[in-house]
Order: C-alpha cells, then structure tokens, then sequence
C-alpha cells in the first residue's frame, strides 16, 4: 500500500493516490506558441486554488489557516447522516445480492459529497442526482424505498419530484445539468429564492451537455450550483483518459464561472463551499463550479468488476482517506462524539436498514394498465386502443388458466 | 381564446408571430426562446416583434447550442413555466435529439405523471426553398416514432395560428413541425384558437374516388393534384393529417372505406418514413375495402438534393397523377410487381 | 476471410469479439475505440482483450462523449482509417444523433463520392434484460429512415460474425445493432467472413401458410412461434431479415406471394416503426397476392417499461400465435376494424 | 463614429468597438466563495495574453516589443492574398444579386483571418472550413467555381477534399472541429506529419461539439489548431449574450490547451500564431486554441438584415480597422509596396474576378440520375429502382412534349 502524507493535501498527492498514473499528464506549463505581449491574462481570480481545499484534514485536525469551521451542531448533523447514508448504502448492495434490486451503483467513499452538498441546501432548493445518487436523494427525505425504485425495476423515477424537490435520478450523463439551469433560471424570471445543485460525475463533464450548461448559466447567471463528483473513474476509465486539464474546476474560467477544488472526502469542506455557492446563487451572484476530489471505493454497480482495471493498494490508500473516520476524529477530539454517542448512531442507522430490508422484502403489485397511463396528459386514442388489446389479451390468458 | 382580429390576409408566417403574441399575452407562464429569436425576430421571423412587445425576460436569444435551449427548457417547465422554443432549422435541432427523445418524451411516464412538460419545439422543416444543405431536412418519422411526443404541423396560416396556440395550451411535449415553404402562403381569415381538437385530421376535399393524404408542405400540392384529377375524371378526397402523432385513425378510415383507394404524400425519404405507417395501418385496417394497395408519393431515399435537383426529389402533381392512374382503376395489377423478384438484390 | 476457428460452440459476444479480433488481424486500418472499450473489454465484453493484443493505438477507450466519438472517427476515415467504434446503449448513441445523420450518411453524397466513410459504430440494442431506463431502446427506425446509412442486426453468433466482418469491410457506413438479449446465446458454427451479401436477408425456416419477418432480438421468439403454430397446423416460413437497410425485397416478396400472409414482429414501438415500411411494401408489392392484411406484432407505442412489466410489452410468442390466428383463415375480416370508426379519436 | 485609440490594443478598447455593450460582462472577478487557500492557482501558464497580440497595429506600425515580423515576402504574399480574397468575396456577393449564387457569407473583415491561418499551413496539412470560409479556400488554391458550387445550389460540395486537403464547408456548427480532431489523430496513429487547422465563429463556441472536439484533441495530444473567429456575432447575437468569459481563449486551460488571444484583423499575427501552433502540433505538443477578434462587415448573408440588430456606428469603426488597409499601410512605409505594384494587384484581382463572373455564368447541367449514385459505394437495389422510375418518369415526359 501506498504510504499517504496527510497534510497539506496537495493535488499532486492526490493523484498519487491513483495507481495508474502513466497516463496522467494534465498541461499545467504552458508552451507560449509566440513571444506573447506581457500583458497578464485576465479573470484568473476565477481559477480554483492549486490544492484542493480542506477545513479538517484526513486525521481528523482542522486545518485552522483555511477557514471557520461550521458549527458543531452542523459537523454533528453532517456525520449523523453520513452514518445512515453508508448503511443505507450497504443495504442497498445486499439487496442486489439477494435478488432484490436489479443493480445498484454505490456511492461508498463519496460520503462527505452526497450528504454534505445536500444539507447546504435550503427548504426551497432543488437537487438534481445522477443513478450514483441514492444517498443524496435519502439524506434529502425523499422515502428509501420510493428512492430505490427505479433500482428494483418497478418503475423508472418511484417518487414524486415536486415534493422534495429532487429531480429523477438521471442515467443519461449530463443531461440533467441543462435541466438544473433551467429550472433555476425560471425561478430567476419568475423572482422565486430557488436555487438548484446538480450532482455530476468525472466523466459527465466530457459531454457536450455539461458545456452547454456551464455556459447558458453563466450567460444567464443562473442560480445553480455545479458539484462535481470527482471520484477518479468513469467506469473504467481513469480521469488521465477523461481530461488533461489541470483540474477539472479549471473549466469554469472559460466559461466565466468561478471554479472551487476541495477535497471531497471532508464533509465540513464541501458542505461549507456549497452553502457558499448557494448563498452566491441566492444573491444573484451566478453559478459555481465545485470540483470534489473523491473516490469510489465500491466497483461501478454490483454488475462490475473493478479489478479488471485498477488494483487494490488504490481501493486501500482511499480507504484509509475515509469520509466518515476524518469526521469522527474529529467529534470526539472535539468533545463532540463518544462511544455512547456512536453507538446510538450506529443504532439508528441499523434500524433504519432494518426498516428498509423489511419493506424491500414486500412484492411490489405491477399494473399492466399503468403502461399506458402517463405517456401523455390521457392516454391518446391509440394508446386507450392498445391497452385495451393487452387488457383483453391478459383476460383470455386468465380464462385459459 | 380568439384573437382581436377579424378575418383578414395573412401569412402563415404571421399567423404564427400573432399565436406567439396572443399565448405570451394570455399566460404569464410561456417563454419564447431559441437562436435569433428575440432582436432579430427569428430568421423567418415568426418572432418579430415580440422581445420588444413582451420584454427579454419573456422572448429572448440564447447562446448556439440546441441541446442546451431544449434541456433548459426541460427545467424550466418544470418549475412552471411554457416554454416554445425555436430550432432555426429541421437538420439543426439534431444536437437536441437526446434531449428529446430521453428526456421531453419521458419524464411524465417516467414520474408516473407528477411532472408535466408542456413544451413547444417548433421545428422549421422541408425543403422546396432553393434551400443548401441541411436546411431541407423532414425530420417528422424520428419524432412520430418516438412515444410521448406529440407531432404537429399545420399546412395553412389559419391552422398554423389554432395549432400553435392548442399545442402551447396542451400539456404534453409538442414537436411543432412548420412547412417552411408555405411560410409566405396567404390566407384571409380569423385566427381562432378553438375549434376541433389538436389531433384530428382534417378533410380538406371532398371525394368519393380515392382518398390522398398528406400533411404539412405537400398538402397545397395534393390539393393542386386533386383539381388536376378531377379533370380526368377522378373525384379525389383530399385529407391533410394536422396531427402526425397521435393520428386520427377515424378521419382516416372513415375515408378509406367509402373510397376504396389511397395514396400518401409526403417529401420526406419514403423508407420507413411517415407514409408507411399510414399505408400499413389502412392495409390492416381497411384491407377489405382497398381496391388497390395504398400507394406512397414520397421524396426518394436520398439525402436531401441541392437546389438545382430538388425539383425531381419533390413531390409533384404530376408524380401523384401517376400513382393515381397505377391504382387499378381497371382491375389491372401494377406490372411493376408481377415478376416475383421485385427489385433484384 | 475465414476465421482459424473450426466448428465450435460459441456465443454471440464471442462471435462478435472474434469478428474484431480477426478484422484487427487482417487490416492495419481497422481501429476499435468508445468508452470502456480498452482496459475494460466493454461492459458486455464484446472488445475483451483486444486492447492488450492489438495495442493502444489501435483499441482504445476515449473520453465520455458519444457525438466526440462519432465525429472523430469521420475524421479518421477521412485519413484513411476504418474506425469500429461502440456506443454503449442504444439510448447513450442519441447525442451523436447530429454526427450520424448530418455526416456519417450524407458525406460520400455531399462530395460526389470523393469521401468514403467506412465507418462501423455498434450499437447493443433492445430490452428483455430487465435493464433500466434508457438502456433497452429499440433505435434502428431512425437509422433506417436516414438516407446513407446501412443498417444491419445479426440474430445468430455465426450471423453476428459475419455481418460485422462484411460491416467493417463495407465502404458505406453502417450501425451495426447488436441485440443485446442475445449476446450469451450460444450456437455451434464455424466462423466464417465470406458468403451471402450483406444486405440479403435468410429464410430461416421454410414454411407455405405464412410468413413470420423478423430481425434481431425477436427472431428467436419468432422460431418458438413458429415452432408452436405447426402443433396448430400452420406451416410458418420465418425470415430474419440481417440488413433494415437497404432491404432484401426479393426475399420477401418471394416468400409472402407463395404464403399469402405475413406477420412482421419486431419490440420496437410499432408507431413508424420499422414493421411499418415491411407492412406497407408488402401491401403495396404482393397485393393480389395477399389473403390476409399484413399483421404486425410490435411493442407498444410507450417508452421502453421497467423491468418489472417488460415481458407485457415484448413481442412474446403467444401475441404471434395471436396475430396469426386473426389473419383470416376461415375468410372472415378481423371484427376489430368492421365498425367504420376505427378507434374512437 | 467612435473615436479610436489604436495603440496598444486594448480588449477593453476591442469590446467598445460594439455597440450593444450593455450585456458585455465578462465576468473577470473571482467572487471567492469561501476563504480559499493561499495556494496558486495552477496552468495559469495556458492562459491567454489580457490583451489581444498583434504584431502590426491598426495603423500599419510593427509593434516592436510583440515579436519579429514574418519575413518581408511573407508579408507582400499575405496581402496579395488578401486583396484577390476580398475582391473574390465582393464578385461572390455581387452574384448573389444576379441571381447567380443562392446565398453567399461574406467574410469581409474577416480577410486577415481567412488569409492568414490557411498561408500558415504546409502543403501535407487539412483544412476545416464553415460555410463563411470560402476565400480561405480559394487561398489554399481550390478552384473557386468548385467552391461556389455549394452556394450556386449545384451540388453540396464542388471541389475533391483529398485533392487540396479541404474538407467540404461545414454548416451544422461545429461538427467539423470533431472532423478535424479525428483526422489530426489518425495521423498521429499512422505517423504522419500532418496537422488540421478548423476554423470556426464564436456562436459555435457554445455548441457542445467544440467542447468535446478541444478535450478529445488534449486528451489525445492531437495535432489539429483551433483558429478562432470572433466576429462578434452569431448572425444577430452578440457575443455578450453567447458567453460571460473574460475571453473565449480562456475556454483552452479546461481542457489542459493552451488559449492564444491575438488581434485577427492582423495578418501578421494570424500568420505568426497559426504557424507556431501548426510547428506545434507537429512536434507533439498538442493543440493550440487561437481566438482571433476581428468583425463580420457585412450581414450574416446578403439574405439577412444587419440593421436589425446592430448600428452603422459599428460598422464604421470597424471599417476603419481593415486588416487590407494596416499592411497595406506597413508593406508601403517599408518600402515594399509602390503604387505601381498595388496598381499590378488591382489588375491580378480584377483578372481574377471577371474569370470567375464569366465562368459562372455558364449554366451547369444537372444530371438527374446523379441523385442516386453517390448515396452508397454502389446504389442500393431500392435506390436503382427509384432511379429507373425517375428516368422512366422524365423519359415519359419527353416523349409527351
Ligand atoms: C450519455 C451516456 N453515455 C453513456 C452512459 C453509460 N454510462 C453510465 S455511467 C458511466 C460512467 C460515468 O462516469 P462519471 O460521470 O464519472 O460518474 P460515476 O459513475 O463515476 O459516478 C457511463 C459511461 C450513460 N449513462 N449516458
Ligand atoms: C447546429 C447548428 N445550429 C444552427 C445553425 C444555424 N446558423 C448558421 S450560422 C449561425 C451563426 C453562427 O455564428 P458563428 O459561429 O459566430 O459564425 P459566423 O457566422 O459569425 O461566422 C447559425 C445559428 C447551424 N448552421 N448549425
Ligand atoms: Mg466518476
Ligand atoms: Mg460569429
């Protein structure tokens, strides 16, 4: 296993964390093409910093010179649901194995960004998550069984959007970064206080989508907040294959929107860049781009096998960097957290898997006729026509038995 | 919900600007966007005037990128609002094409109906315009085949105004597919926005010999050819479709089965184009009344030509007496399909 | 070109991973890229290997965008290359959608056939595998009504083989639909490059009271009905059709004039979709031949369901037996279409 | 008319060269979002020059501290192109009013640009032009009849790509930028040295194809150079309303390329900056993202009205930045050009123009059979028996006349 330097978390150790950095050569010098004027480029205080930032760092100290922590209360909060986050998810996988969902793609490593990009949201936001986002969608409130319907193959989107205020989980990448700034924009001309953060992953951004979003938000100044999930793979693919940016947050520059870089595996550093950047949104300041550096420590779903293209002492190195032990150090250094106190968490959290299982376990009834409900606003002639052939079809069937 | 105005002549162009004006005027909800759209009018102009009548935050010009004006009008609907968006061109809302067909077909089935989009695509579309290419497509068989998408398109100025303003009423996604060819035709009469319902077809002739059916840009040619078979002798029923997706089966088979004959016209590619499903559907449906197989007038299975050789692509009248005269008015097959082979592989 | 392999059992991924292997072998030009493809082998194993016996330069994975994918290799076979390329699902190929039908299929037409683009791009097509959203589209109507394109579906590992080899030989390009239900389907065959022409389809199963087309995923379903209607005392022909575009209308008409009847059977939505250019081309070329209407067992006009309701929308065996049942053995019109309504608008 | 402060060019000073400026906010300021780490941004190095470089400036005066000139016959050749392109351009709109070319984009204005960039290039390179690039065509030495042949409504491309290495104008946007990624890389994989220069317009910068064209090109190391044109309009959208960066070369660092920002109606510095990214690309360096700011004079196409959206003003003030005029104005102080030899230019020009008005007024037959042979390799058994229905149709109508 790879031995770690904690502190000061440098981008450059970062990417030591992966084993396959041969082809990691993101352009950072520049190969001036002619003697260029010396006058100096513009707009850089948009950049991200050259290191990832970080409020406590992977043993669990807070890294005073970066800033204020958030509350306690909220660091409590933030590792409570995180607990139940990673059990919830846990379950999730077990029940891929006993048959009870169809695949389920883990978020194990990517804690810190699934619940501490949710809590910065306020009552009125929007959240709009990607298949990887189940714990997200659960830390909002949205009901974990209606959350993992899709994933048990019952129905594509099990809950109702409006409610939460959570977009469907969407598979096709980077789509949903166009509706995030839509929906934020309208809120914008209709003077509605809404914001909206969109989850996407390292491999989104190569989709023409994520560019068309960036820009029509910064052109706009939409209320809308970018977090990008980068957790090292797209799948298979590593992030040297994906981009030779010096990081991913160097985007927002070219679009006129300020890039952030932080370390995704602390909880207090995204939860506090998130909040800020919905407060900018909020304030009519416009979009942000957040690069989370993270990782995904189970395979892409249940379905795939990890180690056909990366090697254990990676999986291992990020373990150690795990979301949910920096926070805990950090709770009971602070007087925040002891033994009782976990235990209680870890209590919570196994009831609430409890409760989960139970209710997967039930049979979920399918209605045929529900096929061609909510195609449209009523069911066209056409479709009132082939429902009722299917209806009848199922009729004989039944008479035949 | 009328417009103020009395009958009077009007493009269909026009007709389309004053549904977009009278839709911004009735609901606060809809929003015009798209390339060009708001200073400039539209480069046909169906939004001239507009931006500065309903103000930038209603009608307004986005950055070039088609994916983008579809998805974010996907946000935008559903936080609330109508959004009618514009492709400047058929080929150009491509790009947009995964938006559409993952995402504006779907969300209402994929929410079990908790989120309605009630989004207009309008779609300049067809050729005939001398136009280069790319700006020629009939791109109508990819939508109508793709559930959860209505498909609209109107072949008169006054169709033009009821559709549009039916389609930017209805909560379903609308694909709003306008004849850029008939963009300068002329009509005197009152836009109204009641009327029949947005999916049914509307017989535009009557006939009693065979039925034509067409849609969009090639109706005003059917009707011509219509008038050209009555003077050899032809009585012609001519039905223009309005509605593509869902169709009027009704309207259709009704005809059908008083006719006993019927050819589809379209310019778009004949191959699994939208007259096939018109022709498969009448072969099932009317088998027992068809004294002849449904025959297809349609452009041939060719990119679109340039300007210099649309003409031969394009459906003509003449083209259409021709499929008439090979309906086996005389109970003679069509020689073409007597040798066994068909064409030769 | 013959594959080293003799007769042994083998599944329609292997096939197809052989067929790669094998065209790498033999041409220098041949390059195999998309995402997960390399190191992974693609998520359903079709490229396993490759990538550490042909190289990096020759099989490789690219960043995460489809129309990227596409557009460069038009680029690469404007220099000379044939580029295999792998969409992932059927619904993740909508974003090269613009790629593909404003250049893939028009540039050899655009430049009066100076620029050849023998482009192949995979595409695992369909449902049945209990798959999620937008993994299980059936897209191959789009690709057939696009001018330029070749459109082929093998629905048997030796099939599958042999298509992609003639596919990436092919100086047209092709979307190559790979029913995915089918990739662990295993056969026994020898391996072989050469024979029928790319674009001819194959009786599969010989049969003088109807004729069963169909293509990819369903063709198995179509063999079991096939299977079940001789117990009822019908002798089923069955087509699979391997080339939607073009299409073998020798085979066909043949078949459907010494049958008299004819089902076509595909999960697409039936809705333009490809059955209806099958049905209407029929109806049209074997007229007074047909006994019966041109049936079509499709699935419904509903976007793609969740797996837990998917084996109602898939074509299953008894909706064949069903729709040959209603093809008017004992002279009587189908009761469904006799009211002159059809279904009520 | 604005008054004009030529020297040093000033983006600033670029940008109130439009009228509409009221949307013109780049956004240049970072709003930090939170206290970020002192740590340096990194690849500040691929970002481009604040101010736009130039080698000559607008009154014909080398700018000494930018860089050396490009040698002195380079130069006479840059301008000789450029008047037989302009007086090219001219003849083309005036077929437009006879009837003689369906549509034609005028790339007046743009001359330094369309000159500069393809003289840039060697003999064994690609070009990738737009539907505005025609005297960039004619530049590089194809036929401009075959070149017309798209915008007559002859044919869609008139001319062989192999035969000069121009591939047809491209319409859909930025489609063509993935093109030339793919054929810079291909020959990369069959090691030859050949590298593709597309152009494209700042409307097409917000298509999602350029974004996946610049991260495919980075991540392969492709040899291909992005040339820029900034016209400023995307027909009548403003490039204020079509991003909020502080330049569009900023757009390189979030793809690891470097951004060069250079004045485009120099031809100099177009040449220079083409040329070094074409030396580049060669040697492995990768690609290079030129912005060149230079302006459409004329309408969109002469069937578009330019004074809906913007005022004469503009226009003007741009009239008076004629990249044709600066070196004109350069080649005479430095003694390489005489009225004789200006007089020998118009003559070779205006040569070049009446061939041209001359040739295309001769009818072009069209062969109606053609419409089926170029669809496949081989017409397809349908296609033969769609062609020999046609034939048959017109052969009918023969015989009736
Ligand atoms: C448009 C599109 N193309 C391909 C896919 C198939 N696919 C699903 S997930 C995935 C990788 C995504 O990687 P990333 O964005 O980094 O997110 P992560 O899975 O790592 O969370 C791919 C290629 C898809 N869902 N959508
Ligand atoms: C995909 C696509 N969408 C829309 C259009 C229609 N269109 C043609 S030119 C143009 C403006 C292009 O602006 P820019 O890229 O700045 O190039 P310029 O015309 O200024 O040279 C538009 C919107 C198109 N050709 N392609
Ligand atoms: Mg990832
Ligand atoms: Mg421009």
């Amino acid at each position: 296993m790879q031995s770690l330097d904690f502190r000061p978390f440098r981008a450059r150790h970062w990417r030591q964390l992966f084993t396959d950095v041969s082809h990691w050569e993101p352009n950072v010098t520049a190969v001036a093409a002619h003697p260029v004027s010396s006058s100096p480029p513009a707009g850089t205080g948009l950049l991200p910093s050259g290191e990832p930032w970080q409020l406590i760092d992977p043993a669990g100290q807070p890294v005073t010179e970066a800033g204020p922590l958030p509350p306690d209360p909220t660091l409590t909060e933030l590792y409570r649901r995180m607990v139940i986050g990673r059990r919830f998810d846990a379950q999730a996988t077990a029940l891929t194995k006993q048959g009870r969902l169809a695949v389920y793609p883990s978020s194990h490593g990517q804690d810190a960004c699934q619940v501490g990009g949710v809590l910065a949201l306020r009552e009125q936001d929007w959240l709009f998550p990607t298949y990887r986002d189940s714990v997200a969608i659960v830390t909002r409130g949205v009901d974990p069984v209606e959350v993992l319907s899709l994933l048990r193959g019952e129905w594509h989107c099990g809950y109702d959007p409006h409610q939460h205020r959570v977009a469907p989980q969407c598979t096709p990448l980077a789509t949903n970064t166009l509706h995030a700034v839509g929906l934020a924009h309208a809120a914008r001309l209709k003077d509605e206080d809404t914001v909206a953060l969109v989850l996407l992953g390292d491999g989104a951004t190569s989709e023409g989508d994520t560019h068309e979003a960036l820009n029509f938000a910064a052109v706009w100044k939409a209320p809308v907040v970018f977090l990008l999930q980068n957790n090292g793979y797209a799948i298979s693919v590593p992030l040297a294959k994906q981009t030779a940016a010096p990081s991913l947050a160097h985007k927002g520059i070219g679009y006129g929107i300020p890039g952030e870089l932080i370390d995704g595996n602390d909880a207090a550093a995204v939860y506090t860049t998130v909040q800020a950047a919905v407060e900018r949104a909020a304030g009519g300041q416009g979009p942000t781009l957040i690069e989370a550096l993270t990782y995904r420590i189970e395979a892409h779903t249940n379905a795939d096998d990890a180690t056909r293209y990366r090697n254990s002492d990676e999986v291992a190195a990020w373990l150690a960097r795990d979301p949910l032990t920096r926070l805990e150090a950090y709770l009971r250094s602070a007087g925040q957290l002891d033994d009782d106190g976990a235990g209680r968490l870890r209590a919570e959290a196994e009831q609430f898997a409890a409760v989960l299982r139970e209710r997967m376990n039930a049979d979920v009834p399918a209605d045929p006729a529900e096929l061609f409900a909510h195609v449209y606003a009523e069911p066209t002639a056409p479709l009132r026509e082939q429902r009722d052939s299917l209806l009848a079809e199922l009729r004989d069937a039944g008479e035949q038995r | 919900m009328t417009s103020t105005l009395d009958a009077a002549t009007v493009t269909m162009a026009g007709a389309l600007n004053t549904a977009l004006a009278d839709a911004l005027a009735a609901d606060q909800g809809v929003v015009v966007f798209g390339e060009d759209v708001g200073t400039l009018g539209g480069v046909f102009r169906v939004t001239d005037g507009l931006a500065a009548r309903f103000g930038q935050d209603r009608v307004f010009d986005t950055p070039l990128a088609e994916a983008g004006i579809v998805g974010t009008a996907i946000g935008m609907a559903m936080n609330g609002l109508r959004p009618v968006v514009e492709m400047q061109f058929d080929a150009f809302a491509y790009p947009a094409f995964e938006q559409v067909t993952s995402h504006l077909a779907k969300l209402r089935n994929r929410t079990r109906g908790a989120v309605s989009l009630p989004i207009v695509v309008r779609i300049p579309y067809g050729g005939g315009i001398g136009g280069v290419e790319h700006h020629c497509d009939s791109s109508e068989a990819y939508y109508a085949h793709t559930p959860g998408l209505r498909v609209v398109t109107p072949a008169s100025p006054a169709d033009a105004y009821r559709l549009l303003r039916q389609s930017i009423d209805c909560p379903d996604p609308v694909i709003f597919l306008e004849p850029k060819r008939r963009y300068w035709s002329k009509e005197t009469a009152q836009l109204e926005a009641g009327g029949p319902a947005l999916d049914q077809a509307a017989v535009v002739k009557r006939g009693t010999d065979v039925t034509l059916i067409s849609y969009g840009g090639t109706v005003a040619t059917t009707l011509e050819a219509a008038a050209a078979a009555a003077e050899e002798g032809w009585d012609a029923e001519v039905i223009d479709l309005r509605s593509l997706s869902p169709v009027d089966d009704r309207t259709l088979t009704e005809s059908v089965r008083r006719t006993g004959r019927a050819v589809v016209i379209h310019e778009a590619a004949g191959f699994c184009g939208y007259g096939a499903e018109i022709a498969a559907r009448l072969s099932e449906r009317c088998f027992h009344s068809l004294q002849a197989p449904v025959l297809r007038v349609t452009g041939f299975d060719i990119p679109y030509p340039a300007p210099a050789l649309e003409g031969h692509h394009l459906p003509s009248t003449d083209r259409i007496l021709d499929a008439l005269a090979r309906l086996q008015w005389d109970d003679e097959p069509d020689e073409r399909w007597l040798d066994s082979g068909g064409a030769h592989a």
